[in-house]
């Protein structure tokens, strides 16, 4: 399903993005961030950093004041955003705002039912995105009957049904226990799509992700492999990113995609 | 006073029915036009809000404990047209879903509790805030006065339409007074919970409260010279 | 523990009268309680007959009898009232039970119990035989308008989410020595509906945001769909049928 | 503030205690649970392990349908529920269900105010548990607009201001960002209070929590220091507590308390 011949568009190319509330506070201030078909990236820093910003312009919730944002060459702008929001799909941090529909099913549907799919093809389309995050069996349940580490997976679903270009991740880890941490992986790693993971969670991105960026005060200040990001203290300590007691990046080898 | 089955005859049920009908539908357009493509997320989130809020008992006297009805709240906090469009709502699930006020009385029931309150309520309260100084005080004191009035002018609707049709012959003078004392009794709770809400709202996020963003302050703007150097 | 209750209305079943089209029930609930409405209050035996029907209907559909019982409580503030009648009434007095009475208020007050109960217990089998879900499905078949279904439906959805809140605000507040004993405490309260208002309006800002995310441009897509047959429609009418022949007897003997 | 004499009552002992809900569901089946004055124990397990439910039973919102539950001595009966809730502080996971009012001043004096503190008395008390979790300077911002991580110290600072005998804290790390952990963790340590810490963070367990206690389905199934029971893989994985990814409790030397 995911073949990327090498000479494609990157995924996502933002280009000198900035961005001001109407309230004045500017929280961008020019980021280029460019990540090719199949990459895993994360996106770390410190609350306030801008990171949900940045997020929201990826597929034209907030629309830049400066700069463009492109996905697989498409550009964000007003008369594409029917397709940029098929392309993007965001998993936002809690799914009880993402699962507002009755059922599991019409939940997953919505978005490609918004894109003019219909009857079989919708079906198959729900279908088959819950049976890759393993949730199929709970097809009919109402979402808020779920445990919450099922309802981040349906939440995972419901974009897949879209059939992005890439996902994009707010907090995939936050409250979920171990062993849903682990299963969530998993999914993600087998997935192969393009992702952008937007977490604190460093051993996450460590594990999930090869290449790390760094967004701090709305620029991008660090860009590269993770285990090395993580590695350079001085560089962690000095955006608020502490490695938790006990993980030591040092000692891991790192993980391959 | 979710009115059941078999208090007013036909032709008012009816009547109420298609006056509701008809109010709803005035609402849904004005709640469109003041949300846009937010209405059904945020209608539907506000009425789940007035839902829960029924659910909270405060205490009235020892012993006692009263619950909102959320008329006037919803007008000043959400706006006429979206706060009367959830209180329907709210009636339509109770009626149709928990067997809580009769269906043939559903139009009854929406024309006392959400038209007529939200009228007066936010009739009230906007008139009051013109002749008050622009001040969160004033804004209090109106939901205040706006959740006292609201209350037994739904109670008066309702004497009105029994009135009109209502299945047994009572002396509506007598009943009238009962109504109106009770029901300004339980205005009194109304209006200290309308009033105290708002107020909390208003101290987080004044831009939340429809019915009185011309209050918000202006942004100050300092125009004293920089020092340099800073303080 | 879940904070809310809208799962309690539903019996689970597979009855015939779970399995009919919700928009042929809400129809036949409709019409059904109309004709009692419209019955003449003297006519005794008529609301023993729909009682009856009423009954048949749970029985068909399998719905317990105390569970009926216990939701008929909505019903209780109303009682009251209908006490009061025969006592406030005009008309003549006559003896009841060693009261002297208002003779019309004591049909009065059988009147509004009679058909108040049988509309109660009529929402009630609807409401045990039909999951939520559907009956919107049905409103929405019965041309509702399709923004007041939407706002129904998200009102389903996060009732339970919010309630949940509320619920754990109170333990909160518990937690810390608060018990709400008299009016002194009822700043307490309405702070923390304040609270709870600006969460939930919070929260219908980003699900409105997650909606746009997934291509929401201000209408609904329409993803599951009821129809009802011809043969589903006369099933229905089972309820309002006898009960239109009952009532016509009674009007022709008055 | 606090001196343990060695012979006092435990902070909390829990004996034999079950607890079915109404709907029938039973989900305590006689835990027995005592923590010395001045410890900090780690109640780990999986969803639905009984977890809260154990919680809401050590302040009385929920109660024993048998077994005891004592506080310092005190039972928790009907008739001394006040000085349990005193007795008992406990933080919540998410603080916007634990902070209501529109001041962080007014938030932290609702607890005191309640047993019947007023005045200067309660103005000390306020400012001395926001300074012990260093948010004094924010005393008169709305707690709505404080970031998470500040969010949760003051829902710490309102429970502090209570003085309680035992601190209990539901997944205190969950949301937070890498250096707002490390900060409560740095005040946790620092109040030297008894605490029972209820987390999925089996690294900040470690850290903070010289014991452990696992609970799987409404029975205690394991007790002991931390350190072992996280080395001990076997049982950890029965109970679906599995390790982060690159965090190997064996190369870790016992922390201290």
């Amino acid at each position: 399903m995911t073949s990327h011949p090498g000479n494609r568009a990157p995924s996502l190319a933002v280009h000198q993005l900035a961005f001001a509330y109407p309230d004045g506070h500017q929280a961008l201030f020019g980021v280029d961030l460019t990540i090719a078909p199949g990459e895993r990236v994360a996106l770390l820093g410190p609350n306030g950093a801008g990171k949900t910003t940045l997020v929201l312009h990826l597929n034209g919730i907030l629309t830049a004041g400066h700069g463009t944002v492109s996905v697989a060459g498409l550009p964000v702008t007003k008369d594409n955003m029917l397709e940029i929001r098929r392309r993007v799909g965001i998993v936002f941090q809690d799914p009880d705002d993402q699962l507002f529909m009755p059922t599991v099913r019409e939940d997953v549907a919505f978005g490609p039912a918004n894109l003019g799919l219909r009857g079989d093809e919708l079906a198959e389309r729900v279908r088959h995105a819950l049976d890759q995050v393993g949730m199929l069996a709970l097809i009919d349940r109402p979402p808020h009957h779920l445990s919450f580490g099922q309802r981040r997976r349906v939440a995972v679903a419901t974009v897949l049904a879209m059939q992005p270009e890439i996902l994009v991740l707010d907090e995939p880890s936050s409250n979920l226990d171990p062993a849903s941490r682990r299963e969530l992986a998993d999914i993600l790693r087998d997935l192969e799509l393009t992702t952008l993971m937007v977490t604190h969670d460093l051993p996450y991105a460590l594990e999930l992700c090869a290449r790390s960026v760094i967004l701090d005060e709305g620029v991008i200040v660090a860009n590269g492999p993770t285990h090395d990001l993580l590695c350079d203290q001085e560089l962690m300590r000095s955006h608020r990113l502490e490695l938790p007691f006990g993980f030591d990046p040092k000692s891991l080898a790192v993980p391959g995609r | 006073m979710h009115v059941p089955d078999g208090f007013f005859d036909v032709p008012v049920s009816v009547g109420g029915g298609v006056v509701a009908a008809g109010g709803v539908a005035l609402c849904l357009r004005g709640a469109h036009r003041e949300l846009d493509d937010r209405t059904a997320p945020m209608a539907g989130l506000v009425a789940a809000f007035i839902f829960a809020a029924q659910m909270i008992n405060f205490p009235v006297a020892s012993g006692t404990s009263g619950h909102l009805l959320g008329g006037a709240l919803a007008a000043i906090l959400v706006g006429p047209y979206t706060g009367a469009l959830c209180v329907a709502v709210v009636l339509l699930v109770q009626g149709v879903f928990f067997a809580d006020g009769g269906l043939t009385a559903l139009g009854i029931n929406m024309v006392d509790m959400s038209l007529v309150t939200v009228l007066v309520g936010y009739a009230v309260f906007r008139g009051l805030l013109r002749v008050l100084p622009s001040t969160r005080k004033s804004v209090v004191a109106s939901s205040f006065v706006a959740a006292l009035v609201s209350v037994p002018a739904a109670a008066l609707s309702f004497v009105l339409l029994y009135a009109v049709g209502g299945t047994t012959d009572v002396p509506l003078g007598q009943v009238a007074t009962a109504m109106l004392g009770v029901h300004i009794l339980i205005g009194i709770g109304e209006a200290f919970m309308t009033a105290l809400t708002v107020a909390s709202v208003m101290a987080t996020r004044p831009d939340l409260v429809f019915g009185a963003r011309h209050v918000l302050p202006t942004l100050e703007l300092r125009t004293t010279p920089a020092t340099v150097g800073g303080s | 523990m879940s904070g809310g209750h809208s799962d309690r209305l539903y019996v689970p079943g597979a009855s015939a009268v779970h399995r009919l089209p919700p928009q042929c029930k809400l129809v036949a609930v409709l019409t059904f309680v109309l004709i009692v409405v419209a019955t003449p209050r003297d006519q005794f035996w008529a609301f023993g007959l729909y009682a009856v029907v009423l009954a048949s209907v749970a029985a068909v559909a399998r719905v317990p009898a105390p569970v009926i019982l216990r939701r008929m409580v909505v019903e209780l503030p109303f009682l009251v009232f209908a006490l009061l009648l025969p006592f406030v009434s005009h008309g003549e007095r006559v003896q009841f039970f060693g009261l002297t009475v208002s003779e019309a208020g004591l049909l009065g007050a059988w009147n509004v119990l009679a058909k108040g109960t049988l509309g109660v217990v009529a929402s009630i089998l609807l409401a045990a035989t039909t999951e939520p879900r559907t009956l919107l499905l049905g409103l929405e078949r019965l041309h509702l308008p399709a923004l007041m279904v939407q706002i129904m439906s998200f009102m389903f959805r996060y009732a339970d989410v919010i309630g949940g809140e509320m619920h754990r605000m109170r333990i909160a507040r518990e937690s810390r020595g608060f018990q709400a004993r008299d009016v002194r405490q009822l700043r307490v309260v309405a702070q923390s509906a304040g609270a709870l208002f600006i969460r939930s309006y919070e929260r219908g800002e980003r699900v409105h945001l997650a909606m746009l995310s997934r291509g929401y441009a201000g209408s609904m897509p329409v993803i599951v769909d009821v129809r009802a047959g011809r043969g589903q429609w006369l099933t229905a009418a089972a309820l309002p049928m006898p009960a239109l022949a009952i009532a016509v007897t009674a009007w022709s003997l008055t």
